[in-house]
């Protein structure tokens, strides 16, 4: 569970890492080399990265996809269903792109719309009625935008979603493979370990719709998305995600089968760490992880000290790692 | 605003300092006389946009309002820049405004029901939500659940600000943990939408309330406009997009008139009020 | 609570009523003469008869109507919303039929939509939430039998809305205005009590529908409604309805006002003794009024004797009435 | 059902008794290979009807079904007659199928997961739901509760059987509530719809489980063909009703092959067998 289980600079007490698991990227430095912003944007955009069902395929066994929000569609935007890692049974749900223009026709270009949101909602309450780990893949650029999302409900969908994955009370690990966008992602998003592929990438709006709003032109897009901070290890240094995976040296798409075999060493140890937490220890983790957010000024007001038995050290005593 | 004229007037008869036009019905109004109107068109009825303050001064029971986390400013987690430094222009709509942020919270009554309440400005930043938004709506329900309280919000934003980037967006998750407990702990949530909202407050705490109402005419989507007809470049319906419409789709329970406002939302609270006294259903 | 709570004939241990509360019909003798069953299907039909909102309108104070689904529409067959009864709140929920053409035809003629019991169910959760007495009230001729409502999930959203009921841990009263049809009546029939007006029906299907099956012709309508016994006096002597709100003389349409003061009554009466009823023995006793449904032979098998202190019995108790 | 033959033979070629042509691909098959292969088309995959015991046959690990309440018949809470008494109606169908009503309840094993298993008939009076349908669903239900084993029911009915009124509706109410109880304790229930299943059987129970599996081509809808196209008048688009068009409309998980049913229940009641054992996670 990285970061805020073991303690990390990025928790609250700032103390060390201990040592990674799983050949996770978890400092920037453990990278020989940083692309920019704008390769990491183009890298989580090709074409060829593997998908979120391609990396089913690879990583998980028996896999057995479920359909339908049980009231309007079933969105092929969003994918989902129940597969073994390593014998456990887990639910899994992602968003998925298509590999050709036909694909991502069909899959509306890993854009869902608010019945796809519905999809991955009843997906995690089945998750949490048999207490099935919960494993999501981030692929979008960002929520349909189009009216017919809007009439049916796009932004409810969307807060909906969010709200019960932050109260779920079953481990779930996030795994951004490319394109995270926006809300459309956080749907998918709020999780106990949140990890992504080393150039995937994960913003508040796209670089492009960035720069037409505060630099009036599109054209500036390489430009909003550096100072957007948007690539693997910017997300690292923010904290927004606790660990990268990391790619073959060519990137994610020359090697589907090493990129699902990195990701799935990472689920296993991060699954294994997981389910020795007690579920109240993992809903306080969860919570903290997320309220932790924000660079903040407060005059006149001093933080309130640490308190002597911290949430994540409870868990780490429980766990005994 | 641009002012339309009516027929045979001259600009210099309606000084833009001391008259507002009303977008609606064309109608001159006098400020003070929109002030003292809440700003609602004595004519015709159009909803022009109010400050937090105005806002808080209107909803709660009077005298009831004591602030809190008032002095929470952004920090600068990015260290962004566009054509100007981000601090620089928080700096710059604080001076402007007077605020501290894009949102005021506090405890209050309203009819006599405790809350806790926060209250978006669009006038801040367009609304948007950094880390200070989020910081002080997550206290705020936080506070609620201490003290069993019911939460009041009230939106007006354009959405995530983007000088904080994910910093920003991760304030919905924040937040909605916050509202998770909330919920769990059986204390109401009203939220209530005014023109605008748009992008991440809507798709986060703004479409989640036990009751959700919305002013008249306000403009609630998820895309902003451009986003929508430029991505996917369809011809969108009139009234697209409007409370009215979100209304006839089925995500809000009643548009309420602003002057309304306080005795609704009181009569809800009110009706909420005895869950949480009733041991025999607690679950 | 009538029957289950005090205990009648129609409970498992088959003893005697309790005194008659609020002026409601518990026995049909205790009714002057019986309209046939076709007079009482045309009498639960007429337009003029007082519908939801106008009983809502006469029976409770400062009514503020909830809409919509959160998902797709707000389904004008469908009304309901928050108001008091003597002071109490209360969740009201119900379906709402035209008193003219053009009404009728703005109400779908009373036939909700998936999306009018989507509304339905999130009132009902609304509700429970802030443990407020449901109460609703049954007008249709059933749920909407088109392509729409097959296309967006009407079985699935009836479905959902009686174990919905089933399972609401706040008290429940029904009451039957005029048309209970079949499973979409029963969508909101699930309650602690069920009332129904003296002159309302309810039935597993049209009479139309099922002579055009059984008689291969509706014109065989006035035949099948009296096999299928779904009177007022037919319903309470198989138990289907606790009791009867009595009509004013020349029936409910003649007199609104007298009408909605009957159902004031009875509501008053009912959700005095509900209230005083703790949780877990609610939520039995509801159970048990629905399972108990059914006539059946079991050769070889001897009925279980009855427990010595059964569900409605501990209520007694409880409530001290 | 009507033969159309192929070009060139004869209708005595082809006895009805020892031959049925397939209504999809017109081949004529003969009728115990039809049986051998779970009366599906040798050819196109074309699924027909299957009687319940030849079904429990199929899904359950060999052996392991054990009936249960099978005794259960029907009174006559209304005392009806159309053409002819009801009882004499539920006489005749229990004298043409040897079955006592239309359903068939016990418990088995599926892939090793225990189960309790609950299979309709069509044959029987359409798989018409009357209290005998209710209460063996209702036993098996809570039977499942109460030896914590999953519940599976397989859906093949016309609906509700109008010769029990109102007391057929009430099934519903009451399989739901035990249906409810079974959720709580999170136990799984795997709902399987085959051709066909329509009116209160797929508007309560088949419509309801933590896993909805239909067969290829099975008519699923709320209203009978009639009342839909009578009622309302609108011409209907071609697969409306069938399972392909359930899938894509979000209604079912999956449709699956009637040869792989089997291993693809016990796949998901094995993933599901953990929860009730994990006390941590206890609510
Ligand atoms: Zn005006
Ligand atoms: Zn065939």
């Amino acid at each position: 569970m990285l970061d805020r289980i073991t303690g990390t600079k990025r928790t609250v007490e700032g103390n060390g890492h201990l040592p990674v698991d799983a050949n996770l990227i978890t400092e920037p430095a453990q990278l020989v080399s940083r692309v920019s912003a704008w390769e990491a944007v183009q890298a989580a955009r090709n074409i060829q990265r593997p998908h979120t069902l391609d990396v089913i395929g690879r990583v998980f066994d028996r896999f057995n996809e479920l359909h339908g929000d049980r009231g309007f569609r079933d969105d092929p935007a969003i994918v989902g269903g129940i597969a073994d890692l390593d014998g456990r049974p887990v639910v899994i749900v992602g968003e998925q792109k298509g590999a050709s223009t036909e694909e991502n026709i069909a899959r509306n270009f890993g854009m869902p719309h608010p019945e796809g949101y519905r999809k991955a909602m009843r997906l995690y309450r089945l998750a949490e009625k048999f207490h099935l780990p919960l494993i999501t893949f981030i692929d979008t650029p960002g929520a349909y935008p189009g009216p017919e999302g809007e009439e049916r409900g796009q932004a409810e969908a969307i807060a909906q979603s969010i709200l019960l994955m932050a109260r779920l009370q079953t481990p779930i690990i996030v795994v951004i493979l490319g394109e995270g966008g926006s809300g459309g992602a956080l749907a998918l998003g709020v999780g106990d370990v949140v990890l992504a592929l080393q150039n995937a990438i994960y913003s508040v709006i796209s670089p492009e719709g960035c720069a037409a709003i505060l630099w009036r032109s599109p054209a500036e897009a390489e430009r909003a998305a550096k100072a957007m901070r948007l690539s693997g290890p910017d997300l690292l240094e923010l904290g927004v995600v606790d660990a990268l995976i990391p790619e073959p040296p060519g990137g994610a798409h020359t090697d589907h089968a090493a990129t699902a075999a990195a990701i799935r060493t990472a689920l296993a140890a991060q699954l294994a760490k997981l389910e020795r937490v007690p579920a109240a220890d993992l809903m306080s983790a969860r919570y903290e992880r997320f309220r932790a957010f924000g660079a903040l000024e407060e005059p006149g007001v001093t933080a309130p000290p640490p308190a002597p038995d911290s949430w994540w050290r409870r868990i780490v005593k429980r766990a005994g790692s | 605003m641009r002012l339309r004229m009516p027929f045979g007037r001259k600009p210099n008869e309606f000084p833009s300092h001391l008259w507002t036009q009303c977008p609606s019905c064309n109608e001159m109004l006098f400020n003070k006389q929109l002030a003292r109107n809440l700003n609602v068109c004595t004519k015709c009825e159009h909803h022009f946009r109010l400050g937090a303050r105005e806002r808080i001064e209107l909803l709660v029971d009077k005298g009831s309002f004591h602030e809190q986390d008032a002095a929470l400013t952004s920090g600068d987690p990015l260290g962004f820049t566009d054509s100007k430094p981000y601090p620089e222009r928080v700096a710059a709509a604080q001076t402007k405004s007077g605020e501290k942020d894009a949102i005021i919270t506090g405890e209050a009554t309203i009819g006599d029901n405790p809350v806790i309440l926060a209250v978006m400005d669009f006038e801040f930043m367009g609304g948007s939500m950094g880390a200070v938004v989020g910081e002080k709506i997550t206290r705020a329900a936080e506070r609620a659940l201490a003290e069993r309280r019911a939460l009041v919000i009230v939106s007006a934003s354009g959405g995530a600000r983007m000088q904080e980037g994910t910093i920003a967006l991760m304030q919905m998750a924040k937040i909605l943990g916050a509202l998770a407990r909330l919920d769990q702990a059986r204390l109401p949530y009203v939220s209530v939408i005014t023109d605008p909202t748009t992008g991440g407050v809507l798709a986060s705490y703004a479409s989640l309330g036990d009751i959700i109402v919305a002013e008249p005419g306000a403009l609630i989507r998820f895309s902003g406009e451009r986003v929508t007809s430029g991505t996917v470049g369809e011809k969108l319906p009139t009234g697209f997009g409007k409370a009215e419409f979100l209304l006839e789709r089925g995500f809000l329970d009643q548009i309420v008139p602003r002057p309304q406002l306080r005795e609704r939302i009181g009569f809800f609270l009110t009706a909420f009020r005895a869950a949480s006294q009733d041991l025999r259903w607690s679950l």
